[in-house]
């Protein structure tokens, strides 16, 4: 059986087992189970995936299983991977493992928690294997659509209106990307012969350039949406202070990366023409979006509403490295997702629970609490260097390969732009440090925080899982560049033949 | 197409007429009854548009004479029917008038 | 062929002991911890002294000059085809110099540590941020290229932001130590975009090539401009830039007095002998380039070190914190240092402004390091800052007293201590190239000499308040390392540095310049013997002087209002009018537009309700009209 | 002015003049009357055209049937000698607009149009060709809808039926 | 009448024969044995449905009066299915007291109304389909008007049928032009004798104005909401699903086969109808709070969609028309499945009424949820399938802006199918509806309905086997 397979009959499975499970008990532990071994086989496909490429197997795409499907329509379940969806695979797989340890407590009905979370997760694993536009788009929805009851039924505050908020913009976000995906398909054949939503065929072949100028918004801010691209990213906040924590972290931390992974794979590399033509526009929008992002965050009070700004920066800045298309940026934003998609997952667990020992997330409220709960303190101020871009930790190494190479620009537009993103990591530490210096450090401000407890074992595997994967991309970055590197020639050659 | 001389149109104008007046009888006559008997004339005049196509245009067979023919009977149907359900909105609503009709809205 | 490659381990050692305390540090006894800490830099310390030795007495130099050594290089990311970042270790005079340096001084602060932070909650953690510095900034100094200086610098800054923020239930260390990551971040900046700017055009990050003949030539050669100045300007300005946030330049000099807030040790470690050097050493490691690509920008340097010496020492005069008046004289001295950089030529003579530079870091670091050490000695037996609270304690406290008045003496400048030797090179630098700057030299000088002596009387001498403990003598511990380091700043100044570290890495001689070095040392006597007046018994004099200034007085007293305008600008500007309307705007306009569009649907919804009217007729109405219109919308406007 | 041509004036104009009374009459019994008449003049333009079999059917299905089925329901459910109020003067104005713009676009469209006749030779129009046709199930034959309406007509007596009857 | 025209036309007949043994056991049933008739109706009509897909002759009958295809034949079996589901689920709701005097009529008419249904989908000539339409309306009215003792319910009737006297009027008016203009009513004599002029033009929208009524269509819907918030249940499942879903089938074939030389016009009538009928459609549906009324209005919308599909007069559109009326059946039927449920348990309608049931009828909110989201569009469920199919078909012929439109929609829609996903799952609620236990024909419908909401999606054989039998233009 292919080990791509996997990646969605493990989450099947373990749904099913969660219905035959009859306590609170089970559930947890079944989850914990299945996810447990989507992370092994995560680690299996990224040595299987060294192994091929070492015994000298060059294809594009790895571990290809191609079933016909809709013969008329030419559509077809076709999976693969190359190193960019392997490195995205294994940080969902981390994700959403300490996901389930984020959420391990949740009291109301968790069964139908755990599944809708597992239902997100098979979404987005199955988007990241998916080579046919058509399957692509399917589990895209899969994956945005159990957001909405994993927000309305188990997310505080205003639960409904952002749960609903966020559901609309991203299905109207998915709006675009239907009539851009339809634009492909039906352009895919410009010299007669059959349509295709395959990937690699259409990337053969050159979509007419009125075709990619028409189609190419649609789709790039169709994905852009769930990147948070400038100015369709107020679902983020929103949505993001409501959600649960497992939630928080598997949206920011994985789903928002659909959005940037779509955009290259989809956008840039099919339709590389208009990506050229078209740039400046959106390079402007994700500036704009890397900017505003952390300057919004300063002034927010809430600590989910300060990270949620503080991704629609970094998510910004993915979208701005695509942009620049040249190797080494594409590279840095792809650490960028990967990076950003654990260290935000990070914090989100971290605020999780600190708010749910509190029962505030304003962070006016609390105060020292890195004498009360050391451990998660340790842990934030940790997520915070690793967003400011401490060097050692991820974020260091996408920021820097990102400027590195958005600087390789020789015109003035691009490295203006440029050093203005660049800007952005003062801005990051002035509301890192802010956040951090209130929240846990000082004086303890509420009497009642004195009583509060330190993290227990299950949120201890949560975090040390993210810290660990985080720290481990800071040290050594090469790893994971290289994984990535080797599968970024096709889409540079793509972009390079205009 | 004449015939003795009249020309078709004349026919036409007749049954145009008269599928408006039905019109604008639905549209104001207040009594259930009276807006049944403004879809008689409708379809009377569509009737009358029919015969006259085939009498004047198309007497090679008679498929509008016969379309006609189908249409009075499915008026008589239509017509028995409507009048229960009138019949059965007097018990209802004691009355029946259009405008008393709109339980229902929005 | 002597190999280096053990010089790793003046690498791995702290860093294995930052994740050892870091990890499992709790699990210990605080004492081991420390002691743990101790030894493993005692053993870097010996391994730097070792490395020091065998280059400059065993290696062969080859035509004269010093050798440059990668001990290690490894590529550590790909960038692009060109450019990768590479980790390693580089061996060549000033790194050389600024292993001992660094080894030395944080050795003598754990070893003094162990006594001063005893007790202390987070005593551990202290030991485990200690060796992530001493990690990082021997990191930096060793590193192969200015990518991985980066990476070092960053991580140094953000040991500092630890050490500094070390009492954390304390706002205003947690305010200080946001303050000094946030303007060194700031200042960072301008090194990264440097950085870019540079690499592009040398195509290397490592610094053999970009200080190399190659990467000389391809600067040199850049016709580009950017607002009328030459690229190579912008990138090496930019760079500087950096070195001056970290070397606490004004006006990026703010962070450093609050900075003090951290444990004294720390001060001592960090903001006085090896990270505000930082910046020196940045602009020494890229001086060729500085020298033959930008010497707009060395003019530059040299005026802002001049103006910051002399900023700093006149705002050193006025303070009664006894750690900020060291503060201010750290900045002052650092100002000296950028100064020499700045006057300096490339090559033999001409290049005496950079040995001064270098000779000056190294003995400064002794001298202020031992400052430091003092006044936490001091701080520890009266347990206050100010020199008010103070006076007298030469009689409690014999060592701390004699190992400070050494020390006080050294960087007045007064012959032979060592002080005098690395001042009076820098004085004969700037008299070669710069007259302005030479005298503003001079009267730093002997500010220099007053403040220190100011503060010397009013602690060790003038009127005795009121104790509620009687002050004693620290414990052996923490004297070892005063006393260590007092015979340093005697005697450092003795070293021959023209024979070891040269712009150009070939050794020459160096003279004192009479002409230079009387007047100096009679400016410094002066100073001292002012302060002796006014400060030696009591303090009346004094406050008639403070009142016959006036604003003056206060407006140093102030800092020039210095922070009060970066107040203005983070808080009125960052926050009010660009963070605050920012948030304001993606709340109301931009998330207001979206739920804008949903609001005007849900009143679409409403208001056409009506139609729904219920009524049969009205529905036939728009039926037929509906009817009508399409037949005429395609009868007569459908093409 | 043929003999023809006047009858025709007449039934047309009789169909139009009753029309209108039908719908403006505010006495439910004379609308009723009204709607006779015209159905009755319809009859006669069929017997004008010569389809007799047409104008029998109409007659006695239409005139027949309906109108009386219709005035039976109006003695169930009216009094006999009410009179209508006027519908307000806006929804009278309104539909007559609707129905004036149609009229006028349908007439203009009618009388623009030249109609094109078929050119095959025209078949008898008698009993025995009706007859024939009704039964047919070739070509213009008519057996299936014929047939078809018998389900129609089952059904809709019983659905009369089910609702009309008095039910618990 | 030989075996093979018996073959050609089995649906028709089989059903009439189905109506008669139906009626003959009405007469034969004691009067307070009725109840018995359910069975009866139930498995005669499972065999008629069987039958149905056994394969058999398709070919034109009565001189082209009467037509059949495979798809034409797959389209009735689809509608069976549909009418057998709905069977099911009104049987518990016949077996009431109330209605015992009249169960067998309730299968007459409603079995009547189908036949009329396949006549008018198999017609070839405007007679025909004509009467077929009027044959399946007629009855219809009558038991909309069902629950006679609710004025809701005699509302529903009169409205249904008065506004549906009116359009079959327009309807007529439009085939008596077209009738002129072309001197025939076969289908394929039209289409051959077709040639454009205001005239056809004026006759062609009439007649689009009568089909629009049967589809619901903006601006010819208003009597949609009414008659089916008025109607009992299991009449507005008929009328929303069945109905509705002949109406656009035979829509589609006259379109493609008697005007397909007008279809560069009739393209732009349904661009215009269907971004009138989606948009106005949901912006009603978003304030509804009655869930047949909810559903109702949901359906127009559901029916502007499917003018996408039709507006790819292509195989293509053709095949996304019917698979996604297949799939309708199904979601729909779900949902109302569910409405009907509890609507005889409880007799409660409202939205409101809805909070907070999945803590105690998990089963029927999660079969409502699925339900929808199929409605809406969302995969794995099959709605998504035949959403796409539909917005393939328009896209295909280059209407993407339609097509953007479309899918901009089916977000609002989304809107408000989530509004009752909330009801159930997320509003608190003191007193739900309580738990209660649904009969076993209710569960066979709700089992029928979700395995076709998951298998048919994923069942790519089903779409290739409608694509092999569409037809384009």
């Amino acid at each position: 059986m292919n080990i791509l397979a996997l990646f969605i009959i493990i989450p099947i499975l373990t749904i099913i087992g969660i219905l035959c499970t009859k306590d609170h008990v089970g559930t947890r532990l079944v989850s914990a189970i299945g996810m447990g071994l989507q992370l092994i086989t995560s680690i299996v496909l990224i040595f299987m995936f060294y192994a091929e490429r070492n015994a000298g197997n060059h294809a594009d795409m790895l571990f290809m299983v191609d079933y016909m499907w809709f013969q008329s329509l030419n559509i077809h379940y076709l999976v693969g991977v190359d190193g960019i969806s392997v490195a995205m695979i294994a940080l969902t797989s981390v994700v959403s493992f300490a996901g389930v340890f984020a959420s391990w407590e949740v009291k109301d009905l968790p069964r139908e928690f755990f599944i809708s979370l597992i239902v997100l997760a098979t979404g987005v694993f199955g988007f990241f294997i998916s080579l046919d536009l058509f399957t692509m788009f399917l589990f895209y929805e899969v994956a945005v659509i159990p957001m909405y009851l994993l927000i309305g039924l188990w997310g505080s505050g205003p639960k409904e209106y952002s749960a609903m908020k966020l559901t609309l913009m991203l299905m109207g976000g998915s709006a675009l990307l239907l009539v851009g995906l339809f634009g492909i398909y039906f352009n895919s054949a410009p010299n007669g012969g059959q349509l295709t939503f395959n990937i690699m065929e259409i990337s053969k072949i050159t979509i007419p350039m009125e075709a990619q100028r028409f189609f190419f918004p649609f789709t790039f801010i169709g994905f852009g949406i769930l990147g948070a691209l400038f100015p369709f990213h107020t679902w983020s906040p929103d949505g993001h202070a409501s959600a649960p924590t497992a939630v928080s972290m598997l949206h920011a931390g994985v789903l928002m990366k659909l959005g940037g992974y779509g955009c290259f794979r989809v956008a840039m590399f099919l339709m590389p023409g208009a990506a050229h033509e078209l740039a400046w526009i959106f390079i402007i929008l994700t500036a704009i979006s890397v900017v505003y992002g952390a300057f919004g965050a300063i002034w927010q009070k809430d600590l989910k509403y300060i990270n949620a700004y503080s991704s629609v920066s970094h998510c910004g800045l993915v979208l701005f490295a695509l942009l620049m298309m040249n190797e080494t940026a594409m590279d840095g934003a792809i650490i960028q997702m990967i990076s950003h998609g654990l260290m935000t997952a990070l914090f989100f667990a971290l605020i999780g629970m600190i708010y749910g020992r509190t029962h505030t997330r304003m962070i006016n409220e609390m105060g020292g609490l890195m004498k009360v709960m050391p451990f998660l303190a340790v842990c934030y101020v940790i997520a915070g260097l690793a967003s400011l871009g401490l060097p050692g930790l991820s974020g260091f190494v996408a920021e820097m390969t990102i400027f590195v190479g958005a600087f390789q620009h020789p015109d003035t537009f691009h490295r203006v732009v440029t050093i203005l993103a660049c800007s952005s990591i003062v801005v990051t530490a002035v509301y890192i440090l802010r956040v951090v210096g209130v929240l846990l450090f000082g004086p303890i401000r509420n009497e009642e925080f004195n009583s509060l407890t330190d993290a227990k074992w299950f949120e201890k595997v949560s975090t040390i899982t993210l810290i660990a994967s985080v720290a481990f991309i800071g040290i050594v970055p090469i790893w994971l560049s290289d994984l990535i590197r080797m599968s970024l020639k096709p889409i540079l050659d793509q972009l390079s033949s205009f | 197409m004449e015939r003795y001389g009249i020309p078709l149109e004349g026919f036409l104008v007749i049954s145009t007429a008269m599928f408006f007046i039905g019109i604008y009888g639905f549209l104001v006559r207040k009594n259930l009854i009276t807006m049944l008997m403004s879809i008689e004339l409708i379809l009377n005049s569509v009737n009358i548009n029919f015969v006259a196509f085939n009498s004047y245009l198309f007497p090679e067979n008679m498929q509008g004479n016969f379309f006609a023919l189908i249409v009075v009977a499915i008026a008589a149907a239509e017509a028995s029917v409507a009048i229960a359900l009138i019949i059965n909105i007097y018990r209802r609503f004691s009355n029946i008038e259009v405008e008393n009709i709109d339980e229902m809205k929005y | 062929m002597i190999n280096f490659s053990y010089t790793i381990w003046i690498l791995i050692i702290p860093i294995f002991m930052f994740l050892l305390l870091g990890l499992l540090g709790m699990k210990f006894k605080p004492i081991i911890s420390g002691v743990l800490g101790t030894i493993g830099l005692g053993v870097v310390m010996l391994l730097s002294y070792y490395a020091a030795y065998q280059y400059f007495f065993q290696l062969p130099r080859i035509d004269d000059a010093y050798q440059q050594i990668l001990a290690h290089n490894i590529t550590w990311l790909n960038l692009s085809a060109s450019l990768q970042i590479k980790m390693g270790v580089f061996i060549d005079p000033i790194s050389v110099m600024m292993l001992v340096v660094v080894s030395t001084v944080s050795f003598m602060v754990h070893l003094y540590s162990i006594g001063y932070m005893k007790g202390e909650k987070g005593f551990q953690r202290f030991f485990a941020f200690l060796s992530l510095f001493t990690f990082s900034m021997l990191g930096l100094v060793v590193a192969t290229n200015i990518f991985q200086m980066y990476i070092f610098w960053e991580l140094v800054g953000v040991s500092s932001f630890l050490l500094i923020g070390f009492y954390y239930e304390r706002p205003s260390a947690v305010a200080a130590s946001k303050k000094a990551f946030i303007v060194t971040r700031f200042a960072d900046l301008g090194f990264l975009v440097g950085i870019l700017l540079l690499s592009y055009y040398t195509k290397s990050f490592d610094f053999l090539n970009i200080t190399g003949p190659v990467g000389i030539e391809v600067t040199r050669n850049l016709t580009q401009t950017f607002l009328g100045m030459s690229v190579a300007t912008w990138a090496l300005l930019l760079i500087f830039m950096g070195g001056a946030g970290k070397s606490a330049m004004f006006p990026l000099h703010i962070w450093l007095p609050d900075a003090m807030e951290g444990p004294t040790p720390v001060s001592a470690l960090i903001h006085a002998a090896t990270m505000v050097v930082a910046g020196v050493f940045l602009v020494a490691r890229l001086f060729p380039l500085y020298s033959f690509a930008a010497p707009d920008a060395l003019t530059v340097i040299a005026y802002v070190g001049g103006f910051t010496s002399l900023f700093a020492a006149v705002i050193a005069c006025t303070q009664f914190d006894i750690k900020r008046v060291l503060a201010f004289s750290t900045l002052s001295q650092i100002g000296y240092m950028m100064l020499a950089l700045g006057v300096s030529g490339y090559g033999g003579e001409k290049g005496l402004g950079y040995m001064a530079s270098m000779f000056h870091l190294f003995t400064h670091a002794m001298f202020k390091a031992l400052l430091f050490l003092g006044a936490g000695s001091i701080i520890h037996a009266v347990h206050s800052n100010y020199m008010n609270e103070m006076g007298g304690l030469r009689k409690y406290l014999p060592i701390t007293h004699l190992t400070f008045l050494i020390a006080c003496l050294t960087i007045a400048g007064l012959f032979p201590l060592s002080g005098f030797w690395s001042k009076d090179e820098i004085l004969a630098a700037a008299y070669e190239h710069n007259k302005l700057l030479f005298m503003v030299e001079y009267l730093v000088a002997g500010l220099t000499a007053f403040y220190m002596f100011r503060l010397y009387f009013r602690v060790f001498w003038n009127k005795e308040p009121h104790y509620h403990h009687k002050p004693h003598e620290s414990p052996l511990v923490m004297t070892i390392p005063l006393m260590f380091l007092a015979i340093a700043s005697i005697f450092a100044g003795f070293l021959p540095f023209s024979k070891m570290i040269t712009s150009d890495r070939l050794p020459f001689e160096s003279e004192t310049n009479l002409m230079v070095a009387i007047p100096s040392v009679a400016i410094g006597l002066v100073g001292i013997l002012i302060a002796f007046l006014l400060y030696k018994k009591d303090n009346v004099r004094v406050e008639k002087i403070v009142k016959g200034l006036g604003g003056v007085y206060t407006t140093i007293y102030n800092k020039f209002y210095i922070d009060e305008v970066y107040m203005f600008v983070t808080k009125k500007i960052i926050f009010n009018l660009i963070s605050r309307p920012v948030a304001w705007f993606d709340r109301h306009v931009v998330d207001g537009f979206m739920n804008g569009i949903a609001g005007v649907t849900v009143l679409t919804s409403r208001k056409i309700k009506g139609a729904q009217s219920g009524q049969l007729q009205h529905y036939a109405f728009f039926f037929v009209l509906g009817a009508i219109a399409f037949a005429l919308i395609f009868i007569y406007l459908w093409q | 002015m043929t003999a023809y041509k006047i009858m025709f004036y007449l039934f047309a104009a009789m169909i139009i003049v009753f029309s209108i009374l039908t719908v403006t009459s505010r006495r439910i019994l004379r609308a009723a009357v009204f709607l006779l008449f015209v159905l009755i003049s319809t009859a006669g333009l069929y017997f004008w055209l010569d389809y007799q079999f047409m104008a029998g059917v109409q007659l006695a299905l239409y005139a027949g049937g309906i109108v009386v089925l219709i005035i039976f329901s109006i003695l169930l459910t009216s009094h006999i000698d009410q009179k209508f109020t006027q519908p307000h003067w806006s929804k009278r104005i309104m539909a007559a607009t609707a129905a004036l713009s149609g009229m006028g676009l349908c007439l203009l469209l009618f009388l623009q149009h030249t109609f094109v006749p078929g050119t095959n030779p025209p078949i008898k129009n008698d009993m025995t060709a009706i007859g024939t046709q009704l039964l047919s199930t070739e070509h213009n034959g008519f057996a299936l809808p014929f047939e078809v309406i018998s389900i129609l007509l089952l059904a809709a007596m019983i659905a009369a039926i089910i609702i009309a009857k008095k039910g618990k | 009448m030989n075996l093979d025209q018996f073959l050609i036309m089995r649906h028709e007949l089989l059903l009439i024969g189905v109506v008669l043994l139906v009626l003959i056991a009405e007469l034969f049933i004691k009067s307070d044995k009725k109840h018995h008739v359910i069975p009866i109706a139930l498995i005669l009509f499972l065999l008629y449905t069987i039958v149905g897909f056994l394969p058999a002759k398709t070919g034109v009958l009565f001189g082209g009066m009467y037509q059949t295809s495979e798809l034409v034949i797959l389209f009735k079996n689809i509608l069976n299915v549909a009418v057998f589901i709905i069977l099911l689920q009104s049987a518990s709701w016949l077996r009431k007291d109330i209605n015992h005097e009249r169960i067998s009529e309730f299968y007459i008419i409603l079995l009547s109304s189908l036949i009329g249904m396949n006549f008018m989908i198999s017609a070839g000539d405007f007679l025909m389909f004509y009467l077929g339409l009027e044959t399946a309306t007629i009855p219809l009215t009558a038991l909309a008007a069902f629950d006679k003792y609710k004025n809701k319910s005699a509302e529903a009737g009169i409205k249904f049928i008065l506004s549906s006297a009116l359009s079959s009027g327009i309807l007529l008016f439009g085939l008596s032009i077209l009738y002129g203009t072309t001197g025939s009513i076969y289908f394929t004599e039209v289409a051959e004798k077709l040639v454009a002029s205001p005239l056809l033009v004026l006759g062609f929208i009439f007649f689009v104005s009568g089909m629009s009524f049967k589809i619901s269509l903006v601006p010819f819907h208003f009597w949609t909401a009414d008659v089916y918030e008025g109607a009992p249940v299991n009449v507005t499942s008929f009328l929303s699903v069945v109905s509705k879903g002949a109406a656009a089938f035979i829509f589609m074939v006259i379109l493609f086969t008697v005007f397909k030389s007008l279809s560069n016009m009739w393209g732009d009538v349904l661009y215009l109808l269907s971004i009138l009928t989606m948009t106005i459609g949901n912006l009603f549906a978003m304030r509804q709070k009655n869930m047949k009324r909810f559903l109702a209005f949901s359906s127009i919308a559901q029916a502007g969609f499917i003018l996408l599909g039709i507006m790819g007069a292509s195989e293509l559109g053709m095949t996304s028309v019917v698979y996604f009326v297949l799939v309708y059946v199904f979601s729909n039927l779900a949902a109302f499945g569910v409405v009907s449920v509890i609507s005889d348990k409880t007799g409660l309608e409202s939205m409101d009424d809805y909070n907070g049931m999945y803590r105690t009828n998990p089963k029927l909110s999660l079969i409502m949820m699925l339900a929808l989201f199929s409605l809406a569009g969302i995969p794995p469920v099959a709605g998504f399938f035949g959403k796409f199919f539909l917005f393939t078909s328009a896209a295909s012929k280059g209407y993407y802006w339609l097509v953007l439109i479309a899918v901009l929609n089916a977000t609002v829609s989304l809107y408000y199918y989530l509004l009752v996903v909330k009801a159930m799952f997320i509003n608190k609620n003191d007193a739900p509806i309580a738990k209660f236990k649904s009969t076993f024909t209710d569960r066979l419908a709700l089992i029928i309905c979700v395995a076709g909401i998951f298998a048919i999606g994923f069942a790519s054989p089903i779409y290739e086997l409608i694509r092999k039998l569409s037809f384009g233009l």
